[in-house]
């Protein structure tokens, strides 16, 4: 088993966080886990994206270039990084900022309108965790239970007041998935994930 | 938004100058470098000497100046721009030469190289950008940073104990004999930004005129690092920095005063 | 007469120009750019003074004020 | 996870490389940091800046790299563990430091996190200042000990070792990562703080009081004759690393024919060529240098009985390839597949490259 | 003339100081290195605190200062003793801490290091020992070099157009607000030597008192380089050097004056 | 001189080996210097700073050796022929900025009078220096071409090759010797001044006047595919000097069955052996490498085929012997001699051990 | 009274000490110590005020001034 | 045919120029010559040496470590370099100055008192000329006269006044070298030389 997710965003979107949550809650379930930002002199107020392997055998390399899922939180990270999507992998996009669907017709994908759910729980900076909730439905590398505990590790103090708008975000993400209905099918595509993937270093943008 | 010979027929107006190419910059949101791109770049223009500017990076958020700067460019080693302008000038004395450095380039590794620079009178011209952090590399505690400031290196503030006192560099620069003009400007207003320019083409014209160094140092904002909104990073500019750094010029030769 | 022309794929939407207009008449707009920021533009075009502000505030060279014969063009 | 079996181990928590490489000081009874700010390391100071007056130590920003490893030469000069870090670049401006303190023979810790270059390059991962670091990029003949882990965990152990050795040496040891390893997160046991022994240094120059002579640290011998004794020590020295020091790790080598060579983060993925190539029946075995000076080359020697052909895989242009090739000798091809300017090998270029070496062999 | 107990005894007499060890010097007749060490070498030993000392020894022709000082001594690359001084104070706080420097330590390769321990107000000691030449390597030009002086990299005297102005440590160190003792002494003649041995003793009661950084720059002869007799440059520092590099305190804190 | 016979040509002066490099240069069009004093090569700035404005030059001296490397990157940018030179610690100093100078692609002359190390070491001379030249001290993956002369005349005509390459190539070029070189007079034939045709260089930072494009001097790529653009082209490029740039001498290479190995001075102290030697009836030959890299390789390759064993002497622990086991590439032994510290290998001791493993080979 | 002490093997002649005597009574000897120099001594002991200004202008340490109870020594 | 010359004594007795004018008279015979100084941090005031290689075949090392001819203008350069010298060498020394004579049974010496010759042509500055004046009597490697030309040479024009008194300087020194009569036996004594000498590097003082 090996998952290759990239998440991808503006800066801003939090998208550093989330993939730590992703992490994190990885790990909780026993996984080898590995993290890894884009970074880049200019990514300062550009785009922002992160790496996130989980594996159940030791992580080879923890650069994500053919990630399994692309979680992408706005037009140009979903411009850039469609193509590099495995075949049979995953796309989410967050279709409150971008407002084209995926053209591969190889991958699977899901729409979530993350902002929108986001300002509905009252704070749009929890928007990347609502798209996480979905990834985790739709593929079950974590429970959603593991993430929910993650967030204080993740999150600094002075933020765990803001622990039960995330998690509401996660459970909505999850909901909007579960909906969705391609829970089953993606289950199925799981299994040709399964093997290496090439390796190539991520160019900061 | 192109200039193209149309700076006569509307000489009033406010537009980008050919001093600068048409490439976006990549600074953050609010950053002061891009204003300070351009007072340099219209200077250059206004005075008639871009084709015979030689410029030279810095390293630091102004890495990428070569791509900015309609002139010829070259990319200096951090803190070592000077060095640089020395052997541009020496080699090429009626070239306008100028670098533009940050504080950690300019004020902490590049130290020697800048106080050699102008004791020895090199006629180059200094565009110091003072924004009292390390911005390229993640918002570092800089020379400049101010006491009781938060960094990445300076968690709970820097503190007299451990880090010192900032380092006042136009101060410390109007001392050196062959320092011929030095300046301390601010870009956080309209006003400022207009005397700003008054000082950078000053800086030139000494060079022109062969009187020797000049430096101005620019105030300017780091809303990125100083974890400020733009507006406020104008307002810190002006509440915080400038009693610590007061504005006005220090050194101003004869010649030109 | 004066015609300030934004540039909306340059601005990152830093609102220096929004706070030092003095006739308070720019404002970021609702939508986003191809990079992700609001942009800035004016409300009300016929109050502009011309008086350069908001040119010289933005970092980003995304304005240009014209104004006397120029602001025909 | 229930429904995908394998499971890790638990009890461990989530650290960037650079992170470790801090934690991993501290752990060794290091406190004291003097460093000037670069990328890809710059998490290893911020992470110091605030952990290190925690357990009463000192983080200090240098004004350069310069002031930085000559602050590390006065503190460790003055008796205590000291760690300086940096990437490339600024590993260049210390060239003159290391040598000095090699030759005044004073212990300390230098992180290297490189990155592409030459020049002011870039900020992507790299292994160009392999040379740097093992043949003494700075004048004269010392070394430094060079040690090179692969994973965040194994920051965190080499870096006590590094400690250890610097202090047993009185040497500089070198720790040598890229960009990657020092960005990534991963998880890693911290286990409980190990009890730190620190050896007394009678040597070091805190005042007479309580002594009868005096302490002088020194690099200087206008005396041929001198000088060449002070060499001559350390390349006995030297020579005693190279008996006590080597370490590396095999991989699936009892019976490789096609022996990869690798170290540092290229390895993990030439483990995962090794493990391609096996399954297409290619009999592939990886070494993994862990310390890059002392060279382990009785590995290759070793190796060189069984192999018919070796593969050096580098994120630079061929170096480490050169030590390879003086440990094998001759007796075996040793060919080279590198990429550069912060580029990675992949998994599938590699063993492209290994297929066709292994095709030739037929 | 050994010392042992007898200074009690006849405590009027001018004799050895037990600050300097026995080993005879290497510097050239008359070079004033020596009158230097004799002065810090008593303020150490009369302050007590020889056994807590740590010395910081330049290259230049100080280099072998270790062999002389009766202290631990720790020898340092050119120009990088304030580096390596702020290693060991911070480590030793309690010890007591000095560089010894010479022009082109200090003042040329060094400029970076010494202007931020003072920025960074080090609380260790510095004697800078400014000859106006590089003395060990030759006689080249220092920073310091007087216009119009001859070295052997300036046959036709200093000039201003190629090699700029003499730089003036005391006062660029005097702006620095962590420099919080600064004076320029000179040791042409008894006089003077006693003025200077009271500065240096106070540099180091400034760092005993834990007050910061302290630095007493000393006007020193190098007759083999300035192709001197021995008298004639002491006559030549009197006449040529202090209306270059006036005598007197630039910074003494309240606490000490 | 009479009574005895033989005679060298005369017409020839007198001069120290540093002042030899000073009027090289002058004479392969150099008009800029820029450097920082250090034993033992004062008499290079001391020789220049006079003569350089005689000729309408420059000397300029810089508040460091790491100014002066970064005023010769400016010099070399703004399109002039342009030097520097140093000793050993100063240009340990100088590695990141001579790693900026490779990158960026800038024609320049660095020019190591080595001296005893590590540390401050001492002012004797040395070789120990080898590694730092010729496997890139700094960071990154540069190649200098590196130049060893032996005599004072060929100080006078490696100076002028020097510069031809580093334009040729746009690649900076060091040329060293040792403290020996540099403090000694020797006679040289000066010859009239050569005609000296500078390349134009078209890319110099010197105005966009009369040019449409903007010249950027620059070595950042801040994307990975670039840089490694860019180091594909520099290894490109150093392998072109490897195909048309290696240089060295043979001395009684004929039919020699112990091969020995030395550059620069020892070359000349091994000439000697080789004399000794043969006249002991043992046939021993000397390849004398005047190009340190590119190695000359192929002279020990083909020497491999009559040698029986190989001897390196150096004045160091050993750091060419590794270029040389590379090119003899385990076909025959190579030996190993060398002193340290500043001291010279002599003749006898030399030989002492050549009769040795001659001896053992029987 | 004062005595004044002279190591000849430390002096190296620089003359400072004869220079700056106030009583003039201070000369090089014709000789020459171990190292080449000529060292400095006294001419007429019985002058000496024992003001120590040979002592404090002496680079090399070669000179003592003993008064009061230690010049008897 | 191969002489090596070390010229020893304190600084300040024009060791060094003298050397050179030996180098420059030989190489004006048409010889390979070379010429090195000692050098040292602690050169200034202390002792200076040179060493001066005079050949008719190339010279591979210029070192001098076993003198064929040791020129020793003071006690210490005696005492330090003779037993450097190269059995059936010679030791010059200056007798105004050394008040012993060398030990060594197995060497030529010859003493000069070289500073009241100078003082008796009134310039105390050529004592080291009139040493090499009787060297070059004793061994012909160059003539007084090609030394006499090369003075020019070796002095700086501001000093050509003084050629005169060199000039008489070389004159004096050969003229006490023929009167010791020891011409013919060192004529012999220079067969023995002409072989290869071994190298060790001098040690700065
Ligand atoms: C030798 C070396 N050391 C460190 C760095 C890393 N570095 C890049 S920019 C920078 C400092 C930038 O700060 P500043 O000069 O203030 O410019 P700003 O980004 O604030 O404009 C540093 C330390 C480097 N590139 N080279
Ligand atoms: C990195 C380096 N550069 C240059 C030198 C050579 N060097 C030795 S001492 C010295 C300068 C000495 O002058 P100064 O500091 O004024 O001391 P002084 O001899 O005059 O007392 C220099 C340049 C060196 N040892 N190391
Ligand atoms: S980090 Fe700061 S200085 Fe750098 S571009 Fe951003 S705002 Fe400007
Ligand atoms: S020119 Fe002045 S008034 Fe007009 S929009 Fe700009 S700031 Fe406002
Ligand atoms: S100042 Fe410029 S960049 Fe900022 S909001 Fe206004 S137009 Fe946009
Ligand atoms: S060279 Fe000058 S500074 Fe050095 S010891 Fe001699 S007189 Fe003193
Ligand atoms: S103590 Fe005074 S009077 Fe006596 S010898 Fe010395 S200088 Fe002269
Ligand atoms: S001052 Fe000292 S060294 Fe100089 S002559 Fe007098 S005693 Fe001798
Ligand atoms: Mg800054
Ligand atoms: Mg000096």
């Amino acid at each position: 088993m090996l998952e290759e997710v990239l998440l991808a965003g503006f800066g801003g979107q939090g998208i550093l966080s989330t993939g730590m949550l992703l992490a994190y809650a990885a790990l909780a379930e026993g996984l080898h886990v590995a993290w890894i930002p884009s970074y880049g002199p200019e990514m300062r107020g550009g785009t922002a994206n992160c790496g996130v392997t989980v594996s159940d055998a030791p992580i080879s390399s923890p650069l994500v270039v053919e990630p399994t899922t692309l979680i992408a939180m706005n037009g140009p990270s979903l411009d850039r990084f469609e193509p590099a999507v495995k075949p049979g992998g995953l796309i989410i996009y967050n279709a409150s900022l971008i407002n084209r669907r995926p053209v591969r017709a190889d991958v699977r994908a899901l729409a979530v309108r993350a902002n929108e759910i986001a300002e509905g729980i009252g704070n749009v900076q929890v928007a990347a965790n609502v798209m996480l909730g979905a990834f985790l439905e739709l593929t079950r590398v974590a429970s959603l239970g593991k993430a929910g505990e993650a967030l204080a590790k993740v999150l600094p103090p002075r933020r765990h007041h803001l622990i039960p708008a995330n998690l509401r975000a996660l459970e909505e993400g999850a909901r909007i998935a579960r909906e969705a209905g391609t829970k089953e099918r993606m289950k199925a595509m799981n299994k040709v994930w399964g093997q290496n993937s090439e390796f190539r270093i991520q160019k900061p943008e | 938004m192109k200039d193209e010979g149309g700076r006569r027929k509307a000489a009033v107006s406010w537009r980008r100058t050919r001093g600068l190419t048409d490439t976006p910059f990549h600074y953050c949101p609010g950053c002061s470098h891009g204003v300070i791109h351009r007072l340099v770049a219209e200077v250059l223009d206004e005075l008639g000497v871009l084709e015979k500017t030689v410029g030279i990076c810095p390293v630091g958020c102004a890495v990428f100046a070569y791509n900015y700067f309609n002139c010829d460019m070259i990319e200096a080693a951090h803190g070592r721009a000077p060095a640089v302008a020395t052997g541009v000038k020496r080699v090429l004395p009626d070239r306008v030469v100028f670098t533009y450095q940050g504080d950690g380039d300019l004020a902490a590794i590049g130290t020697a190289e800048i106080v050699h620079a102008a004791a020895r009178s090199e006629r180059f011209t200094t565009i110091f950008v003072n924004n009292a952090v390390y911005g390229m590399t993640g918002g570092q505690m800089a020379p400049t940073t101010l006491l009781g400031q938060k960094t990445t290196t300076t968690p709970a503030g820097r503190e007299v104990s451990v880090a010192g006192f900032p380092l006042k560099v136009a101060e410390l620069m109007a001392t050196l004999d062959g320092a011929v003009y030095v300046a301390r400007v601010s870009v956080h207003s309209p006003k400022h930004i207009l005397q700003a320019k008054r000082a950078i083409r000053e800086a030139f014209k000494v060079q022109l005129d062969g009187l020797g160094f000049a430096l101005v140092e620019v105030l300017s904002a780091c809303p990125t690092n100083w974890g400020l909104a733009p507006p406020d990073a104008l307002r810190w500019v002006e509440e915080k920095m400038i009693p610590v750094y007061p504005l006005g010029k220090f050194k101003v030769p004869e010649e030109i005063s | 007469m004066a015609r300030v022309l934004f540039d909306k794929e340059s601005c990152k939407g830093c609102k220096l120009c929004v706070t030092v207009c003095p006739k308070k008449i720019i404002a970021l707009s609702p939508e986003v750019n191809s990079h992700g920021f609001h942009p800035a533009g004016i409300t009300e075009a016929e109050k502009c003074n011309g008086c350069g502000f908001c040119f010289l505030i933005c970092p980003d060279v995304a304005i240009a004020v014209l104004r006397g014969e120029g602001a025909g063009e | 996870m229930r429904f995908y079996g394998g499971k890790a181990p638990v009890n461990k928590i989530l650290m960037k490389g650079n992170e470790a490489f801090g934690e991993g000081a501290i752990r060794a009874g290091c406190r004291f940091f003097f460093g000037y700010p670069i990328t890809p390391q710059s998490e290893l100071p911020h992470y110091l800046a605030w952990r290190l007056p925690e357990v009463g130590g000192l983080y200090l920003q240098a004004e350069s790299e310069i002031a930085a490893i000559n602050m590390v030469y006065g503190a460790a000069a003055a008796g205590v563990r000291v760690m300086t870090s940096s990437s490339s670049p600024g590993i260049s401006l210390m060239m003159e430091g290391i040598s000095y303190i090699a030759c005044a023979e004073l212990p300390c810790v230098i992180v290297n996190i490189m990155r592409g270059g030459p020049g002011l390059g870039n900020i992507a991962p790299s292994q160009a200042d392999y040379f740097q670091a093992v043949k003494g990029g700075g004048h004269g003949d010392y070394r430094l000990l060079v040690l090179a882990p692969a994973s965040v965990q194994e920051v965190l152990d080499l870096v006590g070792l590094a400690f250890d050795l610097a202090d047993k040496y009185r040497n500089p040891v070198m720790v040598v990562g890229d960009g990657i390893l020092g960005q990534m997160m991963e998880a890693v046991e911290l286990g409980p703080a190990p009890e730190v022994k620190l050896p007394p240094k009678p040597w070091a120059t805190t005042g007479t009081a309580g002594r009868k002579t005096r302490n002088i640290i020194n690099s200087l011998y206008i005396e041929p004759e001198e000088l060449e004794k002070v060499n001559l020590r350390l390349q006995a020295k030297y020579r005693q690393m190279a008996e006590e020091e080597k370490r590396w790790e095999d991989y699936r080598m009892e019976d490789a024919e096609l022996v990869l060579a690798a170290f540092g983060m290229v390895a993990r993925i030439a483990k995962a060529v090794v493990d391609r190539l096996r399954a297409e029946g290619i009999p592939a075995g990886l070494v993994r240098p862990i310390t890059l000076y002392p060279f382990p080359d009785g590995a290759f020697e070793r190796a060189a009985g069984k192999a018919r052909a070796f593969l050096t895989v580098e994120m630079n242009a061929g170096q480490m390839v050169e030590d390879v090739r003086l440990a094998v000798c001759g007796r075996r091809p040793v060919y080279f597949y590198g990429r550069t300017g912060g580029m990675l090998t992949t998994v599938a270029e590699v063993a492209a490259r290994a297929r066709e070496i292994w095709e030739g062999l037929k």
